[in-house]
């Protein structure tokens, strides 16, 4: 049963994403295309990019992450705060692309859960925004469908 | 007595409004602290944190001038709301003041206390 | 000056120094001694004749696995007649890798005066794959230098601060050799898949 | 009496691999007195991907991919300098049409590096509505590549001896229109940048670097070009046409930040200058083959009568392909690909005409066949956006590449970062770091 303030809860964080773009690669530039004019995202009220992980909710990863780089990536998810969701932006953050070598973590999710993947190397804007609006019927039936807020972190992974 | 009333009104209506967001927010929002998010966020590596009591100068220095000018602007409000009544006179007294306050700018600029290096 | 006369210059200056020199497709090239590399650089960089007052790029090459990995005949010898088509030319065909060393430290040199560039490449023993550093010629060489370490485990005399550039400091090896597998992975969190 | 100096100890600070005005990912740490920065230590290699230890893995077509991802702001250019290097171990040369269709394909890629990095440099400093324009801009310029090689970004259009697919019908006065809205998009930028107090005074003086600094740490491109050398690989090394069109190459005198913004501003109408040439004088396009007997056939039916063995219907007939096929077929095939059987795929009339076109495709896409350089190894270098973007392949006669080794332009200016931001004040880092244009795949590989 879904009481009307779960409802309303929903549909408050569903329309006031602050995002956290963790740009690395070329799909920054594909993000650049949806966050401004042409391609809008700011129509679903995800316009302003927050780039501190305490006044983001949903953690972009943007990019191929590497080996280097994924220290960094955990200890930005487990430094935001909750309710907060990831979106895997691009192939490689979903299963490390064309790029199967020493170098590449192979899908971000054997790091920090991940909410909403969005395939394509680099994926449309359109795609972008079909990821968008995904994780935002997610966050709207959030409470109700008893969901926790936030995938618990895999003990094993958190450093 | 009763023209304080309307902000007396007004505080209330701030105060309620901040206090309802913080106090819904404590309630509705998730708690989950653990240690690494206690930690303060440097651009996501350990900091190096900031050694306490040994900052340079120069921060003062600024700090004192903005300090300055800021409570000079706070005299001119009252003064903007009733300047019409107070004529010649309320005029002449406040660029007194502002002129003092003028030479002390001056003074500073031409020392070079703006300028940072 | 075009290629020829480039490596006939570099010969006629260092003539010990200098095993080999081809022109392959034009590429002015220079085979030299470890030894008189740093002397050789300074002569090219500071000698009117040459002016090469950029030093392009600096890399490195394994020649380990050269060559053992055979090539199929071009598609002409396999006796299917071919339209009259341009034979790719090999009237100078490329005289292969430098004849000992398993890696081979390249250099390209680049004159803005003169307009000319040369390939300066230096054979280096696997076992002390050291080179003297040219970090006090051009400074661009200190972060090259840097990545050849940390790619191929050359080392290079005199260069300040030889740490990796590329990898993390926890990783062992060197990934660009030929005997380090493609996805050989040293992940410092996450699994080991 | 002598001012005893006030003993403060440094501040260490990291601006570190996810910070916000770093549109890219390194690591400075900035040991700050006050706000000045005294020393910096700088980190790179957070998005190594291993470029080049991926192309020893696939053939020298599938290394294509791979180079779109290196500078993924102007990805045309890294696919023309490795195809060319490819060409030059081959000793092939390409047809002047394709020549000039790379020529054209790349300034609008140089245009799209320099809006980018034009417009993140502005937002940075707080002129959102220039970084607004400009994006919109690079998006007509967008979808002038997608109607081209079908992908925004990510392109491969070019491949060893030629390139994908013809210039499409109505390319012409698309690309004229999006040249004129890039104009007026670049004219509205001029007028809110150019003259505006803050933006000059964030920039200039900032980020200095004298001509001999650059050149030792073997700086090129604009950056080198604002410090007053006009090096410029298209003029000084001319390579593919570039030596038949005119244009100047715009040089600055201070070496700051602003000169180099100037210099990005000029060079885009220089590219447009140059686009409008190779649009006026490129060689004729696809002439028809057989206009007479120029009939379409859809591919499957004409593969359907060859096997029956009658060549003679479809003799001169034009195959009617799958979209992703098109601007290949044996009326533009002659414009587009290097007149070399071992190497570009035969027009798709052929391979499924008749059994030499067959053969030939056979032997190209075949694992283990395909393009085979001779042994030998080459250097091409192309001005990249960030300055020469240089490929120094090794072939060991196989089809997989042996060593590809890119020379990134942008490794060399981070090399001097150290020299650039050190007595700058930590608010000048981030114009700097804006100017310098760092591009994450270039520099880390």
């Amino acid at each position: 049963m879904t009481s009307r303030l779960d409802e309303a809860i929903g549909w408050a964080r569903k329309f006031s994403i602050f995002q956290y773009p963790f740009v690395t690669a070329c799909c920054g530039m594909e993000y650049m295309a949806t966050a401004c004019s042409h391609y809008d995202v700011d129509r679903f009220g995800a316009g302003l990019p927050r780039f501190s992980p305490r006044q983001a909710d949903v953690l972009f990863v943007v990019g191929t992450i590497s080996h280097k780089m994924a220290p960094v990536l955990l200890r930005i998810y487990e430094q935001m705060a909750e309710p907060k969701w990831v979106v895997a932006f691009g192939v490689c953050t979903c299963t490390g692309g064309f790029y199967d070598n020493y170098a590449t973590v192979m899908g971000i999710d054997t790091i920090v859960p991940v909410d909403i993947y969005i395939p394509g190397c680099p994926p449309r804007p359109e795609y972008v925004l079909d990821g968008l609006l995904k994780l935002q019927a997610k966050i709207q039936n959030q409470r109700e469908t008893g969901e926790r807020s936030a995938p618990e972190p895999r003990p094993e992974f958190s450093v | 007595m009763t023209e304080y009333l309307g902000i007396l009104v007004f505080f209330a209506l701030a105060a309620t409004v901040a206090g309802g967001f913080v106090l819904l927010a404590s309630i509705l929002g998730p708690k989950k602290p653990s240690k690494v998010k206690s930690e303060p966020f440097e651009t996501g590596v350990p900091s190096f944190g900031i050694q306490a009591g040994h900052l340079s100068i120069k921060f003062y220095l600024t700090a004192i001038l903005f300090i300055l000018f800021d409570v000079e602007l706070v005299f001119l409000y009252p003064w903007a709301v009733v300047f019409r009544e107070l004529g010649g006179w309320g005029l002449t007294g406040m660029s007194i003041f502002l002129g003092i306050l003028m030479v002390g700018f001056f003074y500073a600029w031409d020392n070079g206390a703006l300028d940072w290096k | 000056m075009n290629a020829e006369s480039l490596i006939q210059a570099v010969k006629d200056r260092f003539p010990k120094a200098v095993e080999a020199s081809h022109a392959y497709r034009g590429d002015a090239t220079v085979v030299v001694h470890r030894e008189s590399l740093l002397e050789l650089a300074r002569t090219l960089k500071e000698d009117p004749a040459f002016q090469m007052n950029f030093l392009m790029d600096l890399t490195a090459v394994d020649y380990s696995a050269f060559g053992t990995k055979p090539a199929p005949a071009f598609f002409a010898s396999s006796g299917v007649a071919v339209r009259p088509s341009t034979t790719i030319p090999d009237k100078a065909p490329w005289p292969g890798p430098p004849a000992f060393g398993r890696f081979v430290v390249v250099y390209h040199f680049f004159s803005l005066a003169l307009k000319h560039r040369l390939r300066v490449e230096v054979p280096v023993e696997e076992t002390d794959a050291e080179v003297d550093s040219l970090i006090s010629l051009w400074g661009g060489a200190n972060w090259l230098e840097r990545e050849v370490w940390d790619m191929f485990g050359i080392r290079f005399r005199g260069h300040p601060n030889l740490k990796r550039i590329l990898m993390y400091d926890e990783f062992e090896g060197h990934p660009l050799r030929k005997d380090y597998p493609v996805n050989k992975r040293q992940p410092l969190i996450g699994p080991d898949n | 009496m002598e001012q005893r100096k006030l003993e403060t100890r440094e501040m260490l600070l990291n601006v570190g691999p996810a910070h916000p005005s770093m549109h890219g990912i390194i690591r400075i740490v900035a040991k700050l007195d006050g706000e000045q920065v005294m020393d910096c230590d700088v980190e790179i290699g957070y998005l190594h991907r291993g470029f080049e230890k991926m192309s020893e893995t696939v053939d020298y077509n599938g290394v294509m991919p791979y180079t779109d991802r290196l500078n993924y702001v102007s990805p045309l250019i890294n696919n023309m300098g490795y195809c060319m290097a490819v060409e030059k171990a081959l000793g092939i040369s390409v047809p002047d049409r394709c020549h000039y269709i790379r020529v054209i394909m790349s300034e609008i890629s140089r245009i799209t590096d320099h809006l980018t990095c034009i417009g993140a440099g502005a937002m940075e400093l707080g002129a959102f509505t220039v970084f607004l324009y400009m994006i919109k801009a690079r998006e007509f310029l967008w979808e002038l590549v997608e109607m081209v090689t079908g992908a925004r970004l990510t392109v491969s259009y070019c491949r060893v001896g030629g390139v994908k697919g013809d210039l499409p019908e109505g390319f012409e006065e698309r690309c004229r229109k999006a040249l004129e809205e890039t104009r007026t998009v670049l004219k509205e930028s001029d007028i809110l940048l150019t003259r505006n107090r803050i933006f000059v005074d964030r920039m200039s003086g900032t980020g200095k670097i004298s001509t001999e600094d650059a050149i030792s740490y073997g700086i090129t491109g604009p950056f080198l070009r604002g410090c007053g050398t006009a090096y410029d690989v298209r003029k000084d090394c001319p390579y593919a046409v570039y030596d038949r069109l005119d244009f100047d190459v715009p040089v600055g005198t201070r070496g700051d930040n602003l000169d180099r913004y100037l210099v990005r501003m000029e060079e885009m109408h220089q590219s447009i200058r140059i686009l409008e040439q190779a649009l006026r004088d490129i060689p004729d396009g696809p002439f028809l083959a057989h206009p007479e007997t120029g009939r379409a056939i859809p591919a499957a039916e004409m593969v359907d009568e060859a096997k029956m063995g009658n060549i003679v219907q479809i003799e001169g007939a034009r195959a009617v392909v799958d979209p992703t096929l098109d601007g290949a077929s044996e009326e533009e095939h002659p414009g587009i690909a290097a007149d070399e059987k071992r190497v570009f795929l035969p027009p798709k009339e052929d391979t499924y005409g008749n059994i030499e076109g067959l053969m030939q495709h056979f032997k190209l896409v075949m694992y283990g066949h395909g393009v085979r350089p001779p042994k030998g190894e080459v250097y091409f270098p192309v001005e990249g956006a960030n300055g020469e973007l240089g490929f120094y392949v090794v072939s060991d006669g196989t089809n997989v590449p042996y060593r590809v080794r890119v020379r990134p332009p942008c490794f060399a200016i981070m090399s001097a970062l150290p020299k650039l931001i050190i007595g700058d004040m930590m608010a000048d880092v981030t114009p700097t770091f804006g100017s310098i244009n760092m591009i994450g795949g270039e520099l880390d590989r």
